[in-house]
Formats: structure tokens, C-alpha cells, sequence
């Protein structure tokens, strides 16, 4: 296998691609998450997002949540793809496919992939509304990290 | 010399993306507190990681270490 | 909308086409759940699978199975379709797509339509091993229905 | 006259996709006695629908039902 499982790109991700990459005779489950941009979100209209990466650490981010799914569901395969730079309406910003023999596996690795997307890997969403911009902060809003880091623990 | 790297609303806000540090703090926390003096910013929930591995305030800082300031991140 | 969300066919499936229908610029979490024809269970090699169908009455379940998603989750729109006859290895028998605001329903709806397809919809697989064929009986193995029909508790 | 359905094994076993009943039992544990006895077939596990919505043994039936007899369903 010299396909990448996990990629950062500014080009807009073909959903037929990722899911290739984790098809396999023995998995006859394929789950996946596509995150689009969203236009209204509670009554404010998004014009267009702009997503900015630490490219390097964000991939090593991705490929280490890979392997922490390889730990907690060994059947799993897992591929992820996160789109950067400017994103209109309805375009996709990730995909995540994982494939298992398993439907339970693909769909709770899935789950636990996107969640630790949002915990640790370095990319940051700016929303351009109709009368300003803004940096999206922490999700979790009053999250705060004691040790500096987010543990992995904080997912459970 | 260490490199300091800047993202998202912090990037805007230092005015840079890169930069420079001459001398090496002795720790995160260190560095830290001479970032917030330096560009009067505010660090908290804001991570470090340095060479691309997240790190706590304790960590010991090395000569040609990159350290990243990361803001809380919103991908997906 | 004069789409057909819920969908038995016996033409090979378009991922694609099953994702489009749920697709809204107010949803930024879309799920989808793709079952393939696996080669190995168990050791056991399957040669293809033939999947047969009381037509009418399975499309009417899955419209069945859409309403009760939107019972309970209200804000998500599901689009399911399913492929008879017969199926060669990898390819898709089942495709469930969920858009949803939020990426917890998104995820919760499509798990439940999937247990829901094993649990109502008429619907049956036929294995062809190296060795022979078999209907493939109740998943659930040893369930009983003491009313004679599945309930949406049985889920539960 | 009522028309039953048969799918998978039991279409196999009974040898019919479809079979005409000239008279109507009274309910659907009376149709499920004789189609085990005409076609010597165990019905255990299996569902009843009639007119496309699963029936219960107690349902009473009309003429011109359509009742299919619905093996343990193995889809997805």
C-alpha cells in the first residue's frame, strides 16, 4: 500500500477516493462521515469558510488517530481525508471512511475519529458571514486542558 | 534559537506566521509567559507543541526546537 | 421533492446519487452506511450472493423506518437503497444516507435504520459457497417474536 | 379467495411464489395450521404480513387478503 490513508489537501476531495482506499474482500461494512459547510447554523447565514492547517502535525494527528483506532478496533481500516483554504456552500471540508467486518466497529471508530479531529488536530475554521469574519474557537467552548494537551481520556 | 510558529486568530494578532527566537527559554512555560509579554496576547486555552507533538509547560526546550502555538482547533 | 427516497432495485447502486438526496445546504453532517458483498465469513469463501425481495412491501418498510427516524430524530433526512438479485463480491447491496445539523444524529439515525432493515424489512440473502447455497436465516439467531412480528422495542 | 405469498426457503419448500386459496380461514393462526399441514413446512420463526403489514396470529382475515409468509429477513 503506498496510498496515504491520511492527507490534508486544498483540493476538493473526491468521497469515491477515500472510501476506495479502505475497501477489502473481508469488510462488508463501510461506514463514512462527510462534513459539508453548512450554510445556516442557528439562524446566521455563512457566506464561504476558510479552514487553515499546520499541515505537517495536523497529517502526524490524523495518522495517530489511526493507530489509536488500530488499537481499540484492530478489524478497522480507517482513511481521512481534510480539506484546507476556501470552502463554499455545501462543498466538502472531511471525509472519513473506515471499512471492518463489523458494523459496529465502523460506525463507533468512525465516531471516535471525527471526535478526536475536533481535539486534536491543528486546523482552524474561519466563518465569513454576511457582516464580519470569524475565527472558530474551541467547540467544546469551556474546555480546558489542565496539562496543556488534550488526553485522549477526555473522549470517553 | 528556537522558531515560534503563529495560526488562525493568533497568527493575525502576532502579525506573523514565523519567527525567530535567538536565545532558547529553558521550558514551555518559560517561552510562554515571554510570548504573552512580548506580543500581549492571551495564551490561555491555547496549546503548545513542539515539533509537532503536543507538550505540557514543563517541557524542557532544545535548540533548533519549532514551537507551535495552537489555538483551539476547529476542523471538521 | 419527487425523488424516491426509499428505494429497492435491482441495478447496481450509485453512492453518489444515494448521498445527493439527503444533501441540504442547513446540514453539515451527512453519514452514510455502505454494506458489501464480503468474500470471507469465518474462514468460509462466498462466490456471490442472491438477494431476493417481497418488493412493494420492503419499500414500504423502509418508508416505515424513515418515519420513525423522523419520530425521533426530527432534524435528520434519510435516504436508503437497497439492491436485489444478484451480487458479485464488493459489490454494494446497501447504501443509508443520513444529513443531519448535527453529526449525533447523523450517526444515531443511520445505525438505527440499519438495525432496523436486519429487523423488518423483507428482504433475503442466498450464499453461494464453493461447496453449495444457503438462505441466510435470522441474524439474530435465536430470536422469537412472541407477537408474531418484531417490535421497534427489540431495538431498544 | 385469498392469495399467499411464499419467499426464500419457503418458496423452495412449498415449490409456489404464489398460491390461490379458494376458501378464507378465519385468522392467521387458522391459515398458518393448514399451510403447515398442506405443505409440511415449520413456520416457526416465520413472520406473517397481511396486505403488507405484519400480522399478528390473531388477525381475522378478508377476502381478497393477501398474505405473504415472511422467513426471518436477512437484508443489509
Amino acid at each position: 500500500m503506498n496510498e496515504r490513508l491520511f492527507v490534508i489537501t486544498d483540493k476538493p476531495i473526491s468521497l469515491e477516493e477515500v472510501i476506495q482506499k479502505v475497501m477489502r474482500p473481508e469488510a462488508g461494512a463501510v461506514t463514512t462521515f462527510i462534513g459539508t459547510v453548512r450554510e445556516w447554523t442557528k439562524g446566521k447565514r455563512t457566506l464561504f469558510l476558510q479552514y487553515e492547517a499546520y499541515v505537517s502535525m495536523a497529517e502526524k494527528m490524523l495518522r495517530q488517530i489511526g493507530e489509536e483506532i488500530r488499537e481499540k478496533w484492530p478489524e478497522a481500516k480507517v482513511a481521512i481525508t481534510h480539506r484546507i483554504g476556501r470552502l463554499d456552500i455545501g462543498e466538502i471540508a472531511v471525509v472519513i471512511a473506515v471499512s471492518s467486518p463489523h458494523r459496529n466497529d465502523a460506525y463507533a471508530a468512525n465516531r471516535y475519529a471525527i471526535e478526536r479531529i475536533k481535539q486534536i488536530v491543528p486546523i482552524w475554521k474561519k466563518e465569513h458571514w454576511e457582516d464580519g469574519t470569524e475565527w472558530v474557537g474551541n467547540q467544546l467552548e469551556t474546555k480546558a486542558y489542565p496539562t496543556g494537551r488534550p488526553e485522549e481520556e477526555d473522549l470517553r | 534559537m528556537i522558531t515560534l510558529l503563529f495560526f488562525a486568530h493568533l497568527q493575525e494578532a502576532v502579525g506573523e506566521e514565523r519567527v525567530i527566537l535567538p536565545h532558547v527559554p529553558k521550558t514551555v512555560k518559560e517561552l510562554k509567559e515571554e510570548v504573552k509579554q512580548r506580543y500581549r496576547i492571551s495564551l490561555e486555552q491555547v496549546m503548545v507543541a513542539v515539533n509537532e507533538e503536543y507538550a505540557g509547560d514543563e517541557q524542557t526546550l532544545q535548540p533548533g526546537d519549532i514551537v507551535a502555538f495552537i489555538p483551539p482547533v476547529s476542523g471538521g
